[in-house]
């Protein structure tokens, strides 16, 4: 049997990106050679149940307005302002008005960050400290749940 | 029919409507507080939105945040479940007002029966037996001695503003009627600055039976029969059965009847309970709740009907699909609510579930938002499990029930009132059915003296 | 009543007999093998007995091991459940000739239908309907041609040393047979070194219907309906129902009444299932089962009558408490038999269950010793679980059979058959009770084709 | 039957970049030459279910010899002589003779330790090494089920 080469480095980088793209596996089939690799995912004790089996099992928060992860990352932030109410979020205060506010602006405690608009009431959302304003997570127009991450300032 | 349906509640009663829904192809929003978010309910639901922090008033209570999640994902009703929302009238006329259905009753008789006093006078009117007594103040010992003797001793004197039982009186004759007034006045003046009483007839051994009643919008109105649910602590009901053991099929058909002419009558169109008291052969109306009740199972058992799924068809504008001759009573069911609570002191013990094994098989039914790893939140009502058990009659429902409290693991940081219920289940007036109201507080007395009196001597 | 009965068995039968003893009041000792120590029929039961290693052959089928263990712990009886040694007539002779009594038919009813050739003779005698055929072996092409014209086309040529498939031709009509014949014995002489040939009547779309029966030591028998198990594969049954979507009141009267007759002739006096292929109207008799059947349940669902119970009882050589016109049909009942398997290959599965949730609420059962943490061990039959569901009907039954199976979470190193049992209750066909013996197998090659495909694309 | 070859040291590769990695599996395929690995995750905090709550709930053996935790240790000896059989254990040939070993006993390999009873018959239970009998577990005239701990030579 001849010594099966393996490209050690190509695992590590492989990894990597397992790692950082936070796939569970990977498999790469080339010429003859065909390397997968796989990482399990965290079943940790008993965070979120996996609740593999039915079809309707999974929740789906009925309105997400940003891609899970990125809102996971932002909702951890120190900075981060989360919505204090359900409704729908304004960047304007008018449809075709410019927005509030946009990335990298400095902002003052108070100022108006969007609106929220639940029962036919615009709600203002003020900033809640002075800062920059590091990353916008709501989407105009979406529906946000109590909670959600909305606007991240440094 | 409802294409998605907002579950307005949480806990098991929330799980209980969304598996009606399901089984009516019906999609499912979950509400929830953030003390809620790993719950069952919010996990199996087609949808959920999180409304808002842990307390009630902020979430659950949180009409604007209710209304405003239905509107966003596309609800064509809402479900209040029962608790929370679910007898506010102002909420069940803003969900119209919405757009939204309401499942339930009319919000006039929801507002009708949440008043003690329009409900008494409105049952009065519907023909439903109520407590005889005073049509109002009596006006001096005279009048109190008219009275008792038109009603018939023992009498209760109460205190028109009263309250939490000051100025409450029992005279068990003639002779113990003058003192009765006077100490009744006395503690009434003191207590509400107001020495005005009225008298009732007083029943010193009632059990409470309840009347289960379900109308359409056509003005059908069906009654599926009583649910005896005299045992109660602290005017928490505990266990609950059906069919009483204390009615036979001619009183069950002729208080159903009064309960079916009067809701007739009344124009009432959704589930609804009318409870009783019940001593001496007679029934005296004590209040009606215009929702679906905790116990209701015991009632689907024996019926083999759906209540939530007939609940929300008729709130549909469906007619009902049966009439009061389809109705079959089979067998026997009784329901035990388990509790997160101290086995002593009663006080709610939430906590984490780390084994959990819920008893299974022959005619055994669990309704519970329970799971192994789910922390029960310290934040909403101790209630986190209702055992329904169903039998050919009472004995073999008795046995099958002993069989799966015995069974039931509910293991963790919290307790359960698990041991209280097998206890119960054991005591010869309960096998007997020989109990009343008054019962359970006497039982829970000796068993709380008795478990404390042993964990002394274990820890001396 | 018995005070204390061995249950010679494990899983969820085991369960299941350990719930309907509690409930009697009869103490439980379960066996068990090392593998199956933390298994829930061993945690629940009064007492236990380790009785040998993983091997069945050196634990479960361990005849020594099964009657010390029954001596020692004081037992007056042994349920030997299903599979194992419960149709061992050798043992039941054992059981009793060292005192115990056997909770089962006599074991010479046992070893008569244990034998197939004793069977149909005695089935045919007691006037129950077989596959009409040759009266024993086709002679030569002529002969065959009369017995085919008799019984009528297509026919079955079978070896009579058969097994397996082997040697078997069908005829379709007079052309077929002598290809048939002249191939079948070919075959036959081949695999058995025997060319010999009998016939019978060929059944191309038959559906598998059995007759719950059950006696008393006092002759009386009664029976509980039939159960529709045509939904096999590799003659495994994966889904049970009751009543059959084929049959009417009155030809589940007739062949009821034919097997009660039969049975009270032979005197039998168990419990008991008389299996048939169905067929145009027509019943014909495949084998008798002397013991509780894995789909027990669905008979119980729809007449209220605990099987095991009743079993255990008239062991006991008590009468039975209920006639013929007691017993009374009420809904629908479907069983789903969840098994650790792989969902293509079929190939056990077992493994450790790290997250569990039973489905419940009304009409729900589930019959399973899993529990969160538990390891199912690979050394046994795969089936984990029978989720069993009621409805008023059959529609209802089907929609909450959805939402139960959508509801159940078996999570973990494991696999299950949930998701086909999903796919197949919504298959048409299935929906419109449209179905024989042949059709899971074709859906679930498709199913698997499919799922093969899906697999692949997403892995490309 | 021909010595299946493999190559050991890349095992010992691919272990190491899987536990350096935290990958739970890896697999290579090459000219012919297939090679998987994997790691089974620590799923942890799922200890045995402590069943407690109802009081039918703890499995109880019908037939204990002695108290658990001395018949525990034993069992973990690995001198220890376990049952092979359900039946009732006895410390000598006949009611009123010496018993066929004591603690400290120097016994032979094959030489009988005790008799079990099981359906009438007597089965002696011979010693599987030469040693010294270091603890007696069972009691004379007792029950034992299937591997419960019976002698302990050393």
């Amino acid at each position: 049997m001849p010594a099966t080469k393996f490209d050690e480095e190509l695992i590590h980088r492989l990894a990597k990106v397992l790692q950082d793209t936070g796939l569970s596996e990977i498999e790469i089939e080339n010429e003859g050679t065909r390397v997968r690799v796989a990482r399990q995912m965290q079943i940790s004790a008993m965070a979120p149940m996996p609740m593999v089996g039915g079809p309707a099992v999974m929740p789906q928060p009925a309105n997400t307005a940003a891609p899970a992860t990125a809102v996971a990352n932002a909702a951890d932030h120190p900075g981060c302002v989360k919505s204090p109410m359900v409704g729908t979020a304004y960047a304007a205060a008018e449809p075709g008005k410019p927005p509030f506010i946009k990335v990298g602006d400095k902002v003052n405690k108070g100022q108006t960050l969007l609106i929220i608009e639940a029962m036919k009431v615009m709600n203002p959302i003020p900033a809640p400290n002075a800062g920059t304003v590091k990353e916008i997570v709501f989407k105009d127009a979406a529906a946000v749940e109590f909670g959600e991450p909305l606007v991240v300032i440094e | 029919m409802f294409e998605k349906i907002l579950i307005a509640n949480r806990g098991e009663i929330a799980l209980r409507i969304h598996r009606a829904c399901k089984e009516m192809g019906i999609k499912t929003v979950a509400v929830h507080s953030t003390a809620d978010a790993d719950a069952m309910h919010v996990r199996l639901a087609d949808e959920a939105v999180c409304i808002g922090p842990p307390a009630s008033k902020e979430s659950y209570l949180n009409i604007p945040a209710l209304l405003t999640a239905a509107a966003l994902s596309g609800c064509n009703a809402i479900h209040p479940g029962l608790g929370f929302l679910s007898e506010n009238a102002k909420f069940a006329e803003m969900v119209v007002e919405h757009g939204f259905t309401w499942i339930g009753p009319k919000p006039e008789h929801i507002h009708m029966m949440g008043d003690k006093i329009i409900a008494k006078q409105t049952a009065l009117s519907l023909g439903i037996p109520c407590v005889p007594g005073s049509d109002g103040e009596i006006r001096d010992e005279d009048h109190a001695r008219e009275v008792a003797e038109q009603i018939g001793y023992p009498v209760l004197l109460k205190a028109t503003a009263g309250g939490g039982g000051k100025g409450m009186k029992v005279a068990r004759n003639a002779d113990e009627l003058r003192q009765a007034l006077e100490l009744g006045r006395a503690e009434a003046k003191n207590a509400f600055n107001n020495a005005s009483m009225y008298m009732e007839k007083y029943l010193d051994h009632p059990r409470h039976i309840e009347i289960q009643i379900l109308g359409d919008k056509q003005g059908h109105v069906v009654h599926l029969g009583e649910r005896d649910c005299s045992l109660q602590r602290r005017h928490q009901k505990v266990i609950e059965e059906a069919p009483s053991p204390a009615l036979n099929a001619e009183a069950r058909a002729k208080i159903g009847a009064i309960a079916v002419k009067a809701m007739q009558k009344l124009g009432y169109e959704s589930l609804g309970t009318i409870e009783f008291l019940y001593q001496d052969g007679e029934f005296y109306f004590i209040e009606m709740n215009t929702r679906v009740q905790v116990e209701h199972p015991v009632t689907e058992m024996i019926t083999g009907i759906d209540l939530v799924r007939e609940q929300i068809r008729v709130a549909d504008g469906a007619p009902l699909s049966f009439t009061q001759k389809d109705i079959e009573f089979t067998g026997h069911s009784i329901e035990c609510r388990i509790n997160a609570e101290d086995p002593i002191s009663f006080a709610p013990r939430p906590g984490k579930v780390t084994d959990y094994h819920a008893p299974g098989g022959l005619g055994v039914r669990v309704d519970s938002a329970l799971y192994s790893g789910y922390k029960v939140p310290p934040n909403y009502d101790s209630m986190i499990s209702k055992l329904i058990v169903h039998g050919k009659n009472r004995n073999e429902c008795l046995l099958r029930l002993r069989r799966a409290l015995d069974e039931y693991v509910i293991a963790g940081t919290l307790s359960t009132n698990i041991p209280l219920h097998q206890k119960l289940i054991a005591a010869q007036d309960f096998i007997d059915g020989n109990y009343n109201i008054h019962w359970l507080e006497k039982f829970v007395a000796a068993y709380v003296e008795q478990l404390a009196k042993s964990e002394a001597e274990a820890a001396a």
